[in-house]
């Protein structure tokens, strides 16, 4: 018997509830004191197609999913014969009796079949054939032995908003599909589950932590255009706007987004926009605006695959080197590149000091796998006591008492220019983005153009200082290192923690500030190492890019996927062999 | 009260002597300060063009942005402080061309910007291509045998797409203008003030005594009804001898966009508080995710 | 005689059961074959959206572009090629919110492409977000407390932008939808077919059966003029009990873009040899620099 | 006396006909048969400020202009006031005896000043003040010592089109300018200009040169927005459209333009669009369209001061690493960066032969200095007869006898997909700018977009080997090398120059083939070069950034400028100390 170690997998079409299914039940242990991580694959289509949810369940804390299956929850045949190769001998496929599956394949590889009349029990013991998904987690937490009270506390909680009459068919359609499975199959199933007693948890995804950690960041503006996996965090702020007392805009399209985002900043909100990567290609103008008006504004851009249209909903690393370079000429910006959950809330939160402290625009590039994916986490993980830093921000004493014309753009040491926002009777202005003066004003002069190209750009060596250091994953004297970034590290360091159990010292370096890259830190995390190995997200590498032209690092060699799909710890382990 | 004076500025503007922007420039000057506005109340937002560099040469808050995505930007700026009157400055290219899409959303959300296109109806400051306003059979340098394309309706489009105030001036009429201008910055959401601005190096064509004899005032006509929209769309189709200026639509009855935000309520959102509310509010978000 | 099964494709449609693209499919494929149009004949440009994958299941020339600039791409196609039929399928998202402003312009344009918007009043493929057409008070992921904007009048700003074919089918009657492409397929230029489209999976509010009662065809008016602009535009208000569709505005008397341009005189772009001219020509230009 | 070696300066205000006034003496300098290098500087405005033109003059072919100036034209006192200093010794200053003149400072510089009635000649002579350009022409011609008749050829050209009378009035302002400086100043100045018997020879800007190879290339649709300094393309083949039988748009905004010449070359037309850094941020999510399409579309970027509106009229080279990775995903391009005319000529026509071969889009990155900067060239330098390639297309006879269906992405080891024009009854295809199969169609395989990835991808491997070696100037085996890009190679060849004619041996390597970077001939091409410097025109050093990351070349130093005005050799004979 295995004990809260097992990976369960949902898989249906789109509409029929695989992904509120796989939340449901993910939301059940974590409440029973589990570590979860659970990830999901959908295609592009509203309805049809085969996706699939799928969780890992464990006592440790844990980063990543497992390639094998445990238990399959299928609701349809696809299902089935898309993830039979994926079940471990003695796992199990939960489906409704009513779907004709091929018991010689199962036996082959030692797969238990576990039949149920799902449909029925919904309609006879509920009323109504859609709650086959409610007999479904019954009877997963059937087979498995996790306690029922688990399963009814996430179903009051979803269904209470329909009414006590929903709640309690839901509670008797589980109840009865939990009995039927845990008497039929719970006996042969090896695969168990057992509540534990821990501090409450919460399961939140990296948009839901980025969002979160943007509203702690005093983000109280945010503009966008829907798209997927960007748009999520647009539609936590806007649904929520009238309760945070926020200010959302779905704008007539990204150019707008990234436009109305400078010109509330400007006035002196802390205003964001979240995209992905077609959308962020719209916005590369306006970003170069922000650069040369000092704005501080935030760009989100979940990742997907490229280019164009590419893979609406699938996971890619690609966009790295093109967010570093957007828009013509020279200037600033800030690039964080969260990895982890805990990563991403702390993103959303500090972009905002930064922005505000180096006037500046601050990109965070996220990516699909780590927007959707969600994690259990201790609720102090996440400490929403974040600090507000609005950097040389001139009050309304010091702008009473000024006794000069005002300059925006005085040219300072650290490149810095004190801010007043527009409103205060002695801090009249009026910027452009044309060069201009210490005032804002249009200038063609040469002197004036050097003198603001490199007080802008000073700002990139002031920012530098405080840019952190990777965070680092393993032994850290390891000869072989992995330097990474993004979702990526997930699957890494639990593939570290393989090589750890055979025997093999490795280390992760994950670079979670970009940009400007802290160098030495960088240096000084890779020290020792013999052998580095840049593992990415994408075909050409460009982190490794990055690091060859930016931090005089070559890496030995490149782990790379270019499929749409997240890596696996299998996946990378795999690879490694061929660049050994 | 403000002092036309007050908006003085010591840098000199650089458009062409004689160029129809001078006037339009005396009439944003002088229809603030009657308004009673000082320049730290308002902000005119600008994007590219020769008559965009107006916040330039005044003594105003303001933001010279991008050619064509003015009123994206200045919609960023009244949404975040709608206690400021945000007016916009900016060419036909600029306005209609490259910020199309931003003019008929402007329009349609009833956001209060008071929209002043110079509408010169030609590109300026690139030195003389055609304009989306620009006649049919205009010769430039990007339409050698005369533009193609009918001509631009500005107002026939604000109408269709919902503007709740739309109007047209001209550079020869100084008071006009700025009278209109006041109606504008007294209106509840989105006023367009197209201006007919001669362009004396470029389009030579739409000269002022070219347009002198053809404006007339619809507020001039007897029974002109200004809250007819189907009757201000077939007013606006009249382009020739006889080109209405003057309000040629206006409804108080649509509230501005703004208004219809929960949180503006509370006032200006850049005068509320960065997390405003009890900490134990946060925290229960996360409740959400146990 | 072409036969409607050419347009066949083995390819099945991911659209949800009951999806108002459906009809919208079998019109187009069916006004195309009714047109005695082979698929190699046309280009069907779509966007990105649910209505957008139309040219995937459908055995004809296409490009499935990006969201927002099928109108911009298609003007692409047809003036390198005006021998073909050029025609557009995408939603209302992408026509008229991020495609806004090709939209007016291929109107103003009157360029050789049929229109048809799949104008379902919400983004169908990202799930359900309020779209331009969608009604004030739509209460969406990004409208919580409803739409706060106008509803955008697709028909309206066609005829102000200058259309010279305005027109609305919907997804409840394929025949009279068939009749009016067309229709449009004759048309002298750009031809905007505005088709409500029941999305059953994020808009139930404009159901079958919410349309079906208040739609009515203006060719079945008595003295319906569909010359008049300034009445078809009156018409284009009509919003509510009543619906408006077929052609609410025709005019043949405006030539179509490519008419305009003096190389396309000889034939389509693509089938003119690539430097047609003899080699002193192109010796003599360098004469222009001596 | 110097004979045939000067510079000459042109300074008023916009709107007096600077421009024209410097074109119309360069032209008569090129009729005879002297070597002409011209360069213009003018503001964002289109009445006033201060602007000039200057034109150096040689017996030999040159390359760049140099600092000093002897003859200065003014227009206005500001212009003397301007550019006092830069006169040499005996050098003199053409002005309207109108202008009051500080006589004392030009004694100082031992200028000499040539006060002129220009005005009152234009009157009396030809009826108008208007004219007063005409005279100072006359005038330049006279104290040079330029023969009359080269003056009148050019001003027959110019005003022909005006009508006899006033050619004939413009023949007599000239003469008489140019008999009364003769008389009163010729005897004085040392610098003096006489005409040789050479082959004919142009006078061409580089956005001429690439306009008129865009065109021997073959292209027949261009669709742009106007923005300086890319319009002037876009204005070439508007005005001569109906000439040509081509098609030319003024679209709507840069994003049209884009997407239009994408659905025209999707159709079979060669098409290109023409912007500048602004409208090229515009058009980034188009350029990844036609990455995942394969369309071979050509896009020009005329570089000029960021970031965003910048100076307008004004020189910088900061788009490089832009172009390089703008749009989301990974797809390949191909960039030419030209720095000559004939490079300029050579890229406009190249790049559609590139585009429909490797079925990408081909970037041209050109910038503000070279675009409007004019050099006499050899009627014969430019070879209009450029051969047409249109790569792997399909063509009437293959498509009837196709029998299967056509794959528009059919997977090839070269990854070059034989092209079919949509209109063949054979070959109806619809591609998808999603992830899509071999025939185009939408997919989500993993196998799928692993296969269409690495395809498109391989191209780029496939272009490389055809990617041209940098051009090389000076000693070849020098220590002390160069590398540069686009119009600074002008400037950098007379350094060299001046440094050989000080014994000091250098070599100049400039990459004009940016991507695929063609790695093993820009290493041999530096071979043996102890010292490398990197000389370019922004802050950051992309070219430097670019070899570090792409070539493993670490360049010892830096030579940049980024006041928006273009190096000069003094400058950078200036910079050099500092790094040597
Ligand atoms: C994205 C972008 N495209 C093009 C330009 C170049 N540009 C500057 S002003 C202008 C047109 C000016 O015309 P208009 O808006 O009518 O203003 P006017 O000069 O006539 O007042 C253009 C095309 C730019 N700055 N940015
Ligand atoms: C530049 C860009 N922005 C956003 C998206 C995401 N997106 C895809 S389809 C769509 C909206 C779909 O709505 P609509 O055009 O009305 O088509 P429907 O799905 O309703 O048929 C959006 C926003 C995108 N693909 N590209
Ligand atoms: S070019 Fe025209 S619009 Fe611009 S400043 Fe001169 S007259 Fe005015
Ligand atoms: S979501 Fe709506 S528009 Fe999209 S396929 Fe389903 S029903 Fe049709
Ligand atoms: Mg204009
Ligand atoms: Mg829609």
């Amino acid at each position: 018997m295995t004990l809260n170690e097992m990976t369960l997998k949902i898989g249906g079409e789109a509409g029929m509830g695989v992904e509120s299914t796989g939340m449901g039940f993910a939301k059940a242990l974590t409440r029973a004191g589990l570590h979860v991580f659970a990830m999901q694959d959908y295609h592009s289509r509203i309805r049809g197609g085969h996706n699939f949810y799928q969780i890992r369940i464990s006592d440790q804390d844990i980063h990543s999913h497992l390639e094998p299956v445990d238990l399959l929850l299928a609701m349809t045949k696809v299902a089935i014969d898309e993830h039979l190769r994926e079940i471990v001998p003695h796992g199990g496929v939960i489906y409704d009796s009513s779907i004709v599956v091929d018991d010689a394949a199962l036996a082959e590889r030692s797969v238990q079949a576990f039949p149920l009349p799902l449909a029925q029990i919904a309609e006879e013991e509920g009323g109504s054939k859609i709650m086959a998904n409610t007999a479904a987690i019954g009877a997963a937490a059937g087979v498995t032995g996790l306690g029922l009270e688990r399963i009814n506390s996430v179903i009051r909680d979803n269904f209470t908003r329909k009414g006590q009459a929903v709640v309690d068919a839901n509670l008797k359609v589980a109840a009865a599909a939990y009995r039927l499975a845990e008497e039929k199959y719970g006996g042969a199933f090896p695969f168990k589950l057992e509540a534990r007693s821990a501090p409450q948890r919460m399961l939140i995804s990296g948009n839901e932590a980025l969002a979160l950690g943007a509203l702690m960041g005093g983000c109280n503006f945010v503009a966008g255009y829907p798209m997927t996996p960007g748009s999520p965090i647009l539609e936590w702020f806007s649904v929520r706007s009238a309760d945070l007392g926020i200010v959302t805009k779905h704008t007539e399209d990204e150019i707008a987004a990234i436009n109305m985002i400078i010109g509330a900043a400007h006035m002196g909100v802390r205003a964001m926009t979240t995209t992905s990567g077609g959308g962020f290609a719209l916005m590369v103008e306006g970003l170069g605006l922000a650069g040369m008006l000092e704005v501080p504004v935030v760009v989100v851009n979940v990742q997907r695959p490229g280019p164009a249209t590419g893979h609406a909903t699938r996971h890619e690393q690609a966009d790295l080197l093109f967010m570093l370079h957007a828009a013509q000429g020279e200037f600033p910006r800030i690039i964080l590149a969260p990895g982890t959950i805990e990563q991403c809330f702390e993103a959303g939160s500090r972009a905002f000091n930064l922005a505000e402290k180096y006037q500046c625009p601050v990109l965070i590039i996220s990516d699909a796998f780590l927007a959707h994916s969600l994690r259990a986490l201790d609720l102090n993980a996440l400490d929403l006591e974040v600090p507000i830093d609005r950097g040389a921000l001139l009050g309304n004493a010091e702008l009473d008492a000024l006794t000069e014309r005002y300059k925006r753009f005085q040219n300072r040491e650290s490149g810095i220019s004190p801010r007043a926002l527009p409103g205060h009777p002695k801090a009249v202005h009026a910027p452009s983005s044309d060069e201009h003066d210490e005032y804002g004003q249009i200038c063609e002069d040469a002197e004036v153009r050097i003198q603001q190209n490199a007080k802008r750009m000073r700002k990139l060596e002031t920012a530098r200082a405080e840019m952190h250091a990777p965070l680092q994953y393993g032994h850290a004297d390891a000869e072989l290192a992995f330097v990474t970034w993004g979702s990526t590290v997930g699957p890494l360091r639990t593939a570290v923690d393989m090589l750890g159990g055979k025997g093999k010292s490795a280390r992760v370096v994950q670079i979670s500030d970009v940009w400007p890259l802290p160098v030495d830190k960088v240096t000084a995390a890779l020290q020792g190492a013999k052998k580095v190995i840049c593992v990415e997200q994408n075909f050409t590498g460009q982190l490794a890019t990055l690091l060859r032209a930016h931090a005089d690092i070559r890496v030995d060699a490149l782990i790379r996927k270019y499929d749409g799909r997240p890596m696996s710890p299998e996946y990378i382990l795999g690879q490694l062999k061929g660049v050994l | 009260m403000v002092d036309i004076r007050d908006y003085a500025s010591p840098v000199r503007p650089t458009w062409c002597t004689g160029c129809g922007n001078f006037a339009i420039w005396n009439a944003v000057k002088k229809a603030l300060a009657e308004s009673d506005l000082a320049p730290y109340q308002v902000m005119v937002v600008s994007g590219i063009g020769c008559g965009s560099k107006l916040p330039d040469y005044t003594t105003v808050n303001g933001l010279m942005t991008l050619h064509g995505r003015t009123l994206a930007v200045a919609t960023g700026v009244k949404l975040a402080n709608h206690g400021m009157k945000v007016v916009c400055t900016h060419g036909d290219g600029d306005g209609y061309g490259e910020g199309g899409n931003h003019f008929i959303s402007a329009a349609r959300r009833n956001i209060g910007i008071v929209d002043i296109v110079q509408d010169n109806r030609v590109y300026g400051l690139t030195k003389g291509q055609y304009s989306p306003t620009s006649p049919q059979g205009f010769v430039t340098k990007t339409s050698p045998q005369g533009a193609i394309e009918q001509q631009f309706n500005p107002l026939a489009m604000a109408i269709a797409a919902g503007a709740t105030f739309v109007s047209r001036g001209w550079s020869g009429d100084v008071e006009h203008l700025a009278w209109l201008i006041k109606q504008a910055l007294a209106h509840r959401g989105y006023a367009l003030v197209d201006v007919l601005q001669p362009c004396v190096t470029f389009n030579r064509g739409y000269s002022y005594d070219w347009t002198r004899p053809r404006v007339y005032s619809v507020q001039d006509e007897p029974d002109y009804k200004v809250d007819d929209k189907a009757g201000a769309f077939a007013r606006s189709l009249e382009w020739g001898d006889r080109i209405p200026i003057g309000i040629l639509y206006r409804s108080e009855a649509v509230p501005a966009y703004e208004e219809g935000i929960p949180a503006l309520a509370a006032g200006p959102l850049v005068n509320q508080p960065l997390l405003g509310k009890e900490r134990e509010y946060y925290e229960a978000l996360k409740s959400e995710y146990v």
